[in-house]
């Protein structure tokens, strides 16, 4: 029970108070390219939580077994780069060939997930400390927390493609067209997003 | 009588009627001159049969119908055909029409009576019907006899005689049942006759309670068990057919489909007159009964005008002070036509002139701001303030997932959006759209 | 192609500038724009990953194959930021750990992988060396901008010192929100003087 | 020290191997397009577009979902490389752009009615078929302005649809977007054409627009070739394959019906080698241009001369030449649309 | 041909007849709905709450008569009163204490920031009240929460936080309580844990919450002038039923079952009173009625405006419950506002003659 409370906690913060975009800026970049269209959205946001659950199986155990074993954590950059790459790359191979429908709604968003920061962040942060207990991250910790980081990456994407979709038609002033609203758009979100700020189980 | 007969949303617009409604039936003088259009309801426009110099007789056929959904177009006045031409119809394209001008004679032509209608085969009282050129007094003008007779698999079991009147400002229907209740009901009866079915209801809206009065003596009188009268509510747009048939039968039309889907013909006060007319006297429809009402209009009145006369000519009738004027409307103020010049003529379907001396939108567009007024007042339960925001943004296929066409364009949520936006413009817009996009795609799939 | 440092140097920081025009590494320069030491710091940085990462992949843009250049690409990259990390960490711990996880995520910053793919490997050493300062530069003096504004309003400070006495800072402008305002409305500001400078 | 590269290194060798295999073993054939698509975009993958990179973008385009200026970083240049790409086509080998066939704006054509309604031709031809009297006519509601991609066509400030060739990349866009079917494509390198599109018949036109066609014919009898102009449903239809410049059909226009995009032209100039034999005035459509007596050096007035260029073929020793180049119209001209020989 | 020109005929689609509401129509009856509140924000906060609204109203009529006649020489906002009524929200979403430059910057930010910068009303889709109020929480946590009275109200007396039970005050100043014009204290609801236990008869809190003769913002502390408020928003068809309602059901059923009682049935009367005291206390009814209302940011269809209601209840009380903040009506209604446009995209009436939808 106490395991189960734990992993919730992580998950809460992970989606509502440490959110990846609206609260630690990461991964904005296909945030702010991918949330026009929520169809566009949702599949991104589902490849994400797809390959930050991989990636932290596979980074925790890198970090784990061979970077900490032989006492070289000073490579984790590059082979955590090295390992997502080849990761993404590889899993969209393989989709291209052997399920195109996959490809199709998942695929495609797969190039623009190999330079996301959020998945080298998500493998950077599983290596660091669990702020709810206090010591490092154990396996099952950290793919819980890369998949929940994942489900607040999508959270926040559906959410804003839903606005952007509405204010797509507002009358917004020119020079706030495009890039700019899109920030303030966020920024408002991040503004509701603080209501979460200091949430705990209790 | 707890029960209500009405439907869910629909709005409460100022009535207007008061102007017209005391006013008898009158005729019109007959005009210099007419303008008849070959095309007066929907499907292929009639072809003319009469050339220039002919000598027409009122009543006389001068159009010939071409194809199944087609009617017949006949001669309003008696004179000299001056010219076989084009006018503007009312809608504001060109069509064809054949101008006739007046030799002061007063002579008409009729068809044989059916007096002994109740023996008689309902195809055959439908071919009266369809010789006499009735159409529907709807904005549609739907050929009478192709709506009377519907395919075999479809079961009609109930018929509805609408004399709702839910139009602001017209009152002829109202003056037609007050005034020729005999002939209307008896309409009705041959209608009833024609489909063969045990329910027939005569629908009025309690705004009328005279009408209502008049056409239950008139039943009792007669002795008529099955037609009964429905007091509907007093909304808009109660007269509406699905609407109508929601109100009586709680049955929907179908997506998409017809009355006859649920059942149900529905047929104006009108209709039933002219049905009456044609059979039991072989009068064909060639003039109708107009209100023509107005603030700038110091006549107004019910008249009963020969097809093709010109609006010019019944507005300088009616005294109306043209100066003032910003608007003529060809029937009422929630769904009639603009008129974009008054030189055209008035049709089968024209139930009403209606001056304005205001243009709408007279008031600034807001932004839309959600307020869900219009969804409210939705008698199809759409949201029209969607359909605007997707035809600006031309995401037409969003429109049609959303139901756009199954809109009857009965102008309630533009009249209560406090936004004043033109939602039923839009979504005018959008159904034109659609319709041209699936125009240009059955084009595409025949030329291959 | 390359003909003067200043035209270049225009080029870098204002009309093609990494953040407010091309609107590439978003989230460095809203992570670490807080304070104005931690902008400039990572701004710095960056720049030195950037012109360290040109040059090379200029120097072996014939030997690397087609296929894998980008897996060799951000190898290189990634080299160059576990550089960084390491001399930050020795001599300036203050700044890393305030930096944090946004040093070694220099890797997948846009921009560095953008000028290999789109300026290194077409170009030589020293133009390639040139674009890399030029754009770091840019991307410095983007962070600055941001840092400045977002510490003045945010905490009433300059480079840690109080700016205006007296002055009550929204918080606001360092937590997430504000920076999200923040770029937004220089961006803004950008695209209207732009915009008014077309119109003439 | 040797164990970082060692682990670096099989980390390399074992991901560069897997890669490599993958590669082969999951090869998919992508369509040749895509590809010449993807090597005009800047391969940023940032996802401005709306699309998942620049792959999908590219992919978008040739399924026709995604727009050819969509690409942000890209900008203008990027956006008419891709539109020319997918532009290629076999029938079009000429650079085509489009031109609106009506001229008759607020101070031509007679009004019916005004309209209040929504801002799009296609709406205003849902209620009454518009206000101009003119059935045919542009309605200058801007449903081809919001088509274009490219900021070619704007409404003037008499009511009008005009193109800028400078601007219009020939996508054709606009065509389909006009319920009046007044936008058709021509060859860039063509300057006239005719404004206006009635198939009404004279009288009844001269009562409704000042510049409407009346089928007069006068322009076909100017033309100099006898396939340029053809009579159909009483207005003329111009081909521009006879390579005809049409200069002296629009100029012999009684209701100046022709719109021409050029404000100046080259025009004819007689050179010492005139013999003065006097075979070029009567083939000079404008009177009094070409004057001098029969032996002596005629000469031009370049005030009234239109630059038709038919007084060079039947000039013998060659004296006659263009001088000068076309120039486009500036703004105030484009404003009136008007073809004036002043 | 002479008659043609002097007629002047317009054409236009059908409907030509409109009823005469109008946006602006809408906007000055909400304005008129606050009124009592207003009143009742000065009986018991004394003048000085006038003037936050007073300034807050002046800072949002003029930042959007800058932006919108100024910047963007759009012609037609100014006269909607939509700014008027987002100052007002403001400036009551405030403890009486704030500076009043507080309740300008606050109200300017909802107008530029939460409301112009996408294009004026009706393009917003966030609340500019809301957004307004958590820019100043976020910036000024401590002026915005802590809620120090430095007035009195018309009465003389300082609105005690704790609703006369001076015996749990935990912050409260001695020498404060009684006549002098400062006291420092938590709102009710902070309250309510140590009042749940200590075991304090909560019951005898309910009729100040209800007068509003309590601790809190300007304009949320009097149910009954709220409730005033809605009853004329209601028979105006200004709002429905239906978000009001369902939201301030959501919360009560929720603290019927967590009422944080030791081992009281959600049934029991101590159940009922913490309950009563959720809605009565921490601006709920004043969010349920002024801003989870607002037409822009809440869904168009009824159906939706119940989901967005229940999600606003839910969050509220999870806030309460769990969350940083005691109050949670303004983040709820926020974060329900991100959610309206996916609502509306998906949530729509049955249409007539469609079968299920």
């Amino acid at each position: 029970m106490e395991t189960f409370m734990s992993l919730l906690q992580i998950s809460i913060g992970a989606i509502f108070i440490q959110n990846f975009i609206l609260s630690r800026f990461l991964g904005l970049c296909p945030f702010m390219g991918v949330s026009k269209k929520l169809s566009t959205a949702t599949g991104m946001g589902i490849a994400v939580i797809f390959v930050m659950t991989v990636a932290s199986m596979f980074t925790w155990a890198i970090n784990h077994f061979i970077l900490e074993a032989y006492n070289v954590l000073y490579l984790q950059t590059i082979v955590f780069i090295l390992v997502i790459a080849s990761l993404v790359q590889m899993v969209e191979m393989i989709l291209h060939k052997y399920s195109p429908v996959l490809y199709e709604s998942l695929g495609v968003y797969l190039p623009l997930i190999t330079t996301n920061c959020a998945i080298l962040g998500v493998a950077m942060i599983n290596t660091g400390i669990n702020p709810y207990s206090g010591s490092p991250f154990t396996f099952v910790e950290s793919v819980v927390n890369g998949t929940m980081s994942g489900v607040g990456f999508l959270l926040a994407l559906i959410l804003m493609a839903g606005i952007r979709e509405k204010i797509e038609l507002a009358d917004i002033p020119k020079p706030l067209e495009g890039l700019p609203i899109a920030f303030i758009t966020a920024g408002l979100m991040a503004v509701a997003f603080l209501g979460f700020s200091g949430m705990q189980l209790r | 009588m707890a029960k209500k007969f009405t439907f869910s949303a629909g709005i409460h617009p100022p009535h207007g009627k008061k102007q017209t409604e005391a006013e008898p039936l009158i005729g019109f003088p007959t005009p210099q001159k007419v303008s008849i259009p070959m095309a007066m309801h929907i499907g292929a426009p009639a072809k003319a049969i009469v050339k220039k110099g002919d000598i027409v007789v009122a009543g006389q056929c001068i159009g010939e119908p071409s194809g199944f959904v087609s009617v017949p177009v006949f001669a309003s006045i008696s004179g000299e055909v001056t010219a076989i031409t084009e006018v503007f119809h009312p809608m504001g394209q060109m069509v064809p029409a054949v101008e006739i001008s007046s030799n002061g004679s007063e002579e008409t032509v009729t068809l044989e009576p059916i007096l002994n209608w109740r023996e008689q085969s309902p195809s055959d009282l439908i071919n009266r019907i369809r010789d006499c050129g009735v159409v529907g007094r709807g904005g549609a003008s739907f050929p009478t006899h192709v709506k009377l007779s519907p395919p075999q698999d479809k079961k009609i079991d109930t018929l509805i005689i609408n004399g709702a009147e839910c139009e602001p400002y017209l009152t002829a229907d109202h003056r037609v049942m007050l005034e020729r209740t005999l002939e209307f009901v008896t309409g009705s009866l041959i209608t009833q006759h024609i489909l063969g079915v045990e329910k027939t209801y005569i629908a009025i809206e309690k705004n009328k309670p005279d009408a209502i009065a008049a056409v239950k003596k008139m039943l009792e009188s007669i002795g008529d068990k099955k037609i009964s009268v429905i007091a509907l509510e007093t909304k808009y747009p109660q007269g509406g057919e699905k609407q109508l048939i929601q109100a009586i039968t709680k049955r929907q039309v179908p997506s998409g489909k017809l009355p006859m889907d649920a059942g149900c013909v529905v047929t104006n006060v009108g209709t039933a007159h002219s049905i009456y007319k044609a059979v039991a006297h072989g009068v064909p429809l060639y003039r109708r009964v107009v209100t023509v009402t107005g603030k700038s209009v110091h006549k107004p009145g019910n008249y009963i005008i020969p097809v093709g006369t010109s609006i010019r000519e019944i507005l300088e009738y009616a005294e109306t002070d043209l100066s003032t004027i910003k608007k003529v409307l060809m029937g009422g103020p929630m769904m009639g036509l603009a008129l974009a010049s008054l030189d055209v003529p008035i049709v089968k379907s024209t139930s009403g002139l209606l001056v304005l001396e205001t243009t709408t939108p007279a008031e600034q567009e807001y932004n839309c701001i959600n307020c869900g007024a219009c969804v409210q007042a939705c008698a199809i339960h759409l949201i029209p303030s969607h359909f605007s925001k997707l035809v600006k943004r031309q995401k037409y296929e969003e429109c049609e997932q959303k139901n756009i066409l199954d809109c009857i364009e009965c102008g309630s949520c533009s009249y209560v959006c406090p936004s004043k936006i033109n939602l039923v413009h839009y979504i005018k817009l959008g159904k034109n759209r659609i319709a041209a996009a699936k125009r240009a795609q059955s084009l595409r799939k025949d030329g291959q | 192609m390359i003909n003067n440092i200043g035209t270049e140097l225009k080029r870098g920081v204002l009309t093609e500038n990494p953040i407010f025009v091309l609107a590439l590494g978003l989230c460095p320069s809203l992570g670490v724009s807080t304070s104005v030491s931690n902008g400039l710091g990572m701004g710095l940085a960056s720049t030195f990953v950037l012109i360290g990462s040109n040059i090379i992949i200029s120097l072996l843009k014939k030997v690397i194959p087609e296929q894998v250049r980008i897996p060799a690409y951000i190898i290189v990259i990634a080299s160059f930021v576990t550089i960084v990390q390491m001399v930050m960490q020795a001599y300036l711990p203050a700044l890393y750990t305030s930096l944090g996880i946004f040093i070694p995520l220099i890797v997948v910053n846009c921009i560095i992988l953008g000028r290999a793919e789109a300026f290194a490997s077409k170009n030589n050493v020293i133009n390639s060396a040139i674009d890399g300062l030029v754009m770091g530069l840019g991307f410095t003096v983007a962070l600055v901008v941001l840092s400045t504004i977002r510490e003045i309003l945010g905490a009433n400070k300059l480079l840690g010192l109080e700016f205006i006495p007296g002055f009550k800072p929204m918080t606001i402008f360092i937590l997430a929100p504000g920076g999200f305002f923040t770029i937004a409305f220089v961006v803004g500001l950008i695209n209207f003087f732009k915009m008014k400078k077309e119109q003439k | 020290m040797s164990l970082p590269i060692i682990i670096l290194a099989l980390a390399g060798l074992f991901f560069g191997i897997v890669l490599s295999i993958g590669a082969k073993v999951f090869h998919v054939h992508v369509d040749e397009r895509i590809k010449q698509l993807e090597a005009v975009l800047p391969s940023a993958n940032c996802g401005a577009c709306g699309f998942a990179g620049c792959a999908a973008f590219a992919d978008g385009l040739v399924r026709g979902t995604a727009k050819a200026n969509g690409c942000l970083p890209g900008g203008a240049e990027v956006a008419h490389k891709v539109a020319q790409l997918l532009g290629v086509d076999a029938d079009h080998l000429e650079e085509m752009v489009a031109a609106v066939h009506c001229k008759g704006g607020d101070n031509e054509a007679t009004i019916r009615a005004k309209y209040d309604g929504i801002h799009d031709c296609h709406g205003a031809v849902l209620i009454s078929n518009g206000s101009k009297e003119c059935q045919y006519g542009c309605l200058g509601l801007s449903s081809c302005v919001a088509v274009c991609e490219f900021d070619a066509i704007h409404i003037n400030a008499n009511g009008i649809a005009e193109v800028d060739p400078e601007k219009c990349t020939g996508c054709t866009a606009c065509v389909a977007s006009c319920p009046r079917f007044l936008i058709d494509m021509m060859p860039k390198s063509q300057k006239i054409f005719l404004g206006c599109n009635t198939k009404d018949r004279g009288a009844k036109v001269k009562k409704y627009c000042s510049v409407g066609c009346t089928g007069c014919t006068l322009c076909v009898k100017a033309a100099s070739h006898p396939d340029s102009i053809k009579m159909v449903n009483n207005l003329p239809v111009l081909s521009f394959t006879t390579g005809e410049n049409f200069l002296t059909s629009a100029y012999k226009c009684p209701s100046d019906c022709f719109v021409d995009t050029v404000v100046a032209r080259p025009k004819a100039h007689i050179n010492v080698k005139c013999t003065g034999c006097g075979d070029c005035v009567p083939v000079c459509p404008v009177p009094n241009t070409i004057t001098g007596i029969i032996g002596g050096r005629h000469t031009i007035n370049k005030d009234t001369c239109i630059g038709c260029g038919l007084c060079l073929p039947v000039c013998e020793p060659s004296a006659i030449a263009l001088w000068g180049s076309l120039g486009y119209t500036d703004r105030e001209r484009r404003t009136t649309g008007r073809f004036e020989i002043t | 041909m002479t008659t043609e020109r002097t007629l002047d005929l317009h054409i236009s689609s059908s409907p030509h007849i409109r009823d005469s509401r109008s946006v602006p129509h809408i906007m000055r009856d909400v304005v008129l709905a606050l009124i009592p509140a207003m009143i009742a924000g000065f009986i018991f906060f004394g003048i000085r709450s006038l003037m936050l609204i007073a300034s807050a109203v002046i800072a949002a009529v003029v930042t959007e008569y800058v932006i919108s006649e100024k910047l963007l020489k759009r012609s037609n906002a100014i006269g909607d009163w939509s700014a008027v009524i987002t100052g007002i929200l403001v400036a009551m979403n405030m403890p009486v204490a704030a500076p009043i430059w507080m309740a300008a910057l606050g109200s300017a930010f909802a107008i530029a920031v939460a409301k112009w910068t996408f294009g004026g009303l009706g393009n917003n889709f966030i609340n500019p009240a809301l957004a307004g109020r958590a820019f100043l929480m976020a910036s000024f946590p401590a002026q915005m929460t802590g809620t120090i009275f430095s007035q009195s109200g018309l009465f003389g007396k300082v609105p005690s936080p704790l609703c006369g039970m001076d015996a749990v005050v935990t912050s409260a100043s001695a020498t404060a309580w009684g006549g002098a014009d400062a006291l420092s204290g938590a709102t009710p609801l902070a309250a309510l844990p140590n009042l749940i236990s200590s075991g304090a008869n909560i019951q005898d809190t309910l009729l100040p919450l209800f007068w509003g003769n309590v601790g809190g913002c300007i304009g949320e502390t009097s149910a009954i002038a709220i409730l005033i408020g809605a009853i004329f928003l209601l028979g105006r068809r200004v709002i429905g039923f239906t978000i009001p309602v369902i939201y301030v059901a959501t919360v009560f059923i929720l603290a019927l079952f967590f009422s944080g009682v030791e081992g009281a049935s959600p049934l029991s009367s101590d159940a009922a009173t913490v309950a009563l005291f959720h809605i009565l206390s921490g601006g709920l009814l004043f969010g349920a009625v002024f801003m989870a209302t607002d037409m822009v940011t809440s869904p168009i269809t009824i159906k939706g405006q119940a989901i967005f209601a229940l999600g606003c209840g839910v969050l509220t009380f999870v806030i309460r419950k769990f969350g940083g903040y005691p109050e949670g009506v303004s983040y709820s209604i926020l974060l329900m506002n991100l959610v309206t446009p996916l609502i509306d995209r998906y949530v729509s009436p049955r249409v007539y003659g469609t079968g299920k939808k």
